[in-house]
């Protein structure tokens, strides 16, 4: 079974329908699929619902989806750089789930490994508490929050070899496995395949069972805060720089 | 205040440090002090800036800044991360806030009829730490107390505060109310009282 | 009956074979049929026994035995393994069974009275697994139907069995009961209703 | 911080105490924390709960505490290689909890994540969802699980660094992981104890937060079913001979 393609478009265009639920890797900018979500882009499909902790920025990410009107919802934990998104929040074009951050990437996990429910702590006596069912546990209360299954997974990984074994790169890895794991197909782009055996059995993120589809691509992995030290600072603690 | 929240820091900790003053925290850990910071994205061991030219997109911590690795660094995924923070496993999280009330509770990520950016990691931080240092000025622009008998902003967390450290003063979180533990240098316990609309016991 | 039970595998699959016939399920599949083997103590990617001098004892399959790995091998911890299995990642188990039921009751971990050693894996697998195809003999050694239209021993799960293939045939369970879908050599339809004690359709 | 310990004694004299509930790693006999099992057999605690996917053999692992009935409960999902196990615990002066191993393994991971209640499918209709709570969704019938949190986590690695940081080897990562999270304390013992910077961050199996205690020792690692091929077969496939 082969499960290396040829190109973002090859592994997407039989894939993508309106209205689906698509799962994406990435926090911030950092670790996003970009090639992937360029091909959404460009095959057109709307009324889409991201499953997303963040939602990109108005020209990078998911934001370019939001330009072109193809995104109906987001589920999301933090959404706040992208201008587009809240005019069309605003003007009621757009809905949006709020999620804690923890709680959505355990959704996902759960959606993934099974467990169509699962009790938390996070949110209780908050609005993310209401209308959710509530038990207690040890004489505490907890939530109720469900196990999210996606039509389709997105994520970018650093490496796979050619069973679609992956490995993640720093803190780029963020919501990529789970987002894997809740798909019920699952897209990947990578920076590189390579042959099978190359990687240590020992140190793979997520197994290739997870993954259906490969792409591999150049990325721009663009940076949204540069915040560096200058070079010559001796005590480089409190000389930081931002750049923006 | 970001020193003064430096001293609640002991060796061995394990701390997640909120953006803005918080972050500020850092650069006051005591040189004998081993404190593993941890980046909800998926870190432990998070070092300083890069160096000019240095920045790794691929490296980043939780406020999207880019930054470095430490020789003990661990990366792990989202599901992972706050696996720990939900488990209690980080001892402390230091984070800023709007409005906190006498029993805890800490309102710190929207302000009705305002742009809502989201909650991120702050509702399972608070949720989930051992322990939740707040740390913000003790009235907000306007001058009115940011310490209230009740939050009127939606929560972030119920009963979740232990400590406040503001400009004026800090305070504990305990049964009854805020009980005073340290007094800022000219400040009178006067002060405190009339810029605290909350229970001081 | 392995080999029979080897026409199962398509190119691709995932698949955990269970301890016994199901083992040897593996020295049946077609040269140009790339199978994945778990092992639901960790491992993606099954290999054969080690060569002798060769065992390592950090390398075991789900029945203990020492096994090798392959070039697309991948380990993980347990929880991660079950998440799999649980998740209907795996698309196929194959494993004995002591009675399945016409509605696809399965029953192979436990006869009261009798000593009970546990379930194991294997209410996992019955219950998250895409495919499950039980391998067994059509009758126990007195003789007895081990198809029923009720199972009598406690259940390993319910309504899990979708394909029985037995010394005498391959039943599959579909609406309203059990469909003979193949009859070994020299088997005879009459002979498969006499020795089930099922409702065949 | 120091987390390194000169021996198992050390590291556990002030931790174990009568009646405490014990998480511990390993299947089967690969993986398993033999050395702090042996030092909690010297050490003479009893009443000991034990989560453990198994009880080890008559002596070697979990077992070498039957023989001294050291252990009130095991919580487990297969125990069938240990005779005095059977005895004891037919004769009623040993508790057994069977937990499905999926569900054994997920209540672990749960309860050091925060996590005290799941639902499952596995055990649906079988004696294992007899007085759990039922619920449906997606029109399918679950079961709720409880997270396990223990008073202590005894736990076997390969390596760690001096922070606690663990790699694992091969099928002997198993249960390990799951335990070490739903420990309140955990001890880890390890074939190797390397300088900290030495283990790749991208590599980590198990984060130095989840480790309070290391130490390092010589260990035997039992095989229990030593199956091999013959070294002049040529179609190996089915030359196959078991050395019990």
């Amino acid at each position: 079974m082969k499960k290396i393609y040829s190109s973002a478009k090859e592994a997407l265009s039989d894939v993508l329908t309106d209205g689906m639920l698509i799962a994406s890797g990435g926090f911030g900018l950092c670790g996003i699929p970009e090639l992937l979500i360029n091909e959404i882009k460009a095959h057109g499909a709307k009324d889409l619902t991201f499953v997303s902790n963040n939602a990109g920025v108005d020209d990078f990410g998911i934001g370019i989806l939001l330009q072109t009107k193809q995104v109906k919802k987001m589920i999301s934990s933090y959404v706040g750089e992208n201008d587009e998104f809240m005019r069309q929040y605003l003007s009621g074009e757009l809905e949006l789930e709020f999620n804690p951050q923890g709680t959505l990437a355990e959704r996902m996990r759960s959606g993934g490994c099974g467990i169509p429910g699962f009790y938390t702590k996070t949110g209780v006596g908050t609005v993310i508490a209401e209308g959710k069912e509530v038990k207690q546990f040890n004489g505490e209360d907890y939530i109720l929050e469900e196990g999210i299954v996606a039509d389709l997974a997105i994520v970018k990984a650093w490496k796979a070899d050619e069973t679609g074994n992956l490995i993640f790169r720093k803190t780029a890895r963020n919501f990529n496995p789970p987002a894997a794991m809740c798909g019920k197909i699952c897209v990947v782009e990578v920076e590189e395949i390579v042959p099978t055996g190359s990687l240590d059995p020992d140190g793979i993120h997520l197994p290739g069972i997870y993954v259906h589809r490969i792409i591999q691509g150049d990325h721009e992995k663009r940076i949204e805060q540069r915040t560096v030290r200058k070079r010559d600072a001796n005590s480089s603690k409190t000389n930081e720089e931002q750049k923006g | 205040m970001a020193a003064k929240a430096a001293l609640e820091l002991k060796d061995g900790m394990y701390v997640n440090l909120g953006i803005g003053i918080p972050t500020l925290v850092a650069n006051h850990i005591p040189e004998d002090v081993n404190v593993t910071l941890q980046s909800e994205n998926g870190m432990l061991g998070m070092g300083e800036f890069p160096l000019e030219g240095e920045e790794d997109a691929d490296l980043i911590n939780a406020g999207k800044q880019t930054i470095t690795e430490l020789p003990q660094t661990a990366y792990f995924d989202s599901a992972t991360s706050f696996g720990m923070i939900r488990g209690g496993k980080i001892n402390m999280a230091i984070l800023g806030a709007m409005e906190v009330a006498e029993n805890g509770d800490l309102a710190n990520w929207m302000i009705p009829g305002k742009l809502v950016k989201g909650m991120g990691g702050a509702m399972d931080l608070v949720a989930g730490v051992g322990r939740v240092v707040v740390v913000m000025d003790h009235t907000n622009k306007k001058g009115a107390s940011k310490i209230l008998s009740e939050c009127t902003l939606p929560l972030t967390g119920k009963n979740v505060v232990d400590r406040i450290i503001t400009n004026l003063c800090v305070l504990d979180v305990v049964e009854g109310g805020l009980k005073i533990v340290e007094i800022a240098e000219g400040v009178t316990e006067e002060d405190i009282r009339k810029a605290t609309k909350a229970k001081l016991v």
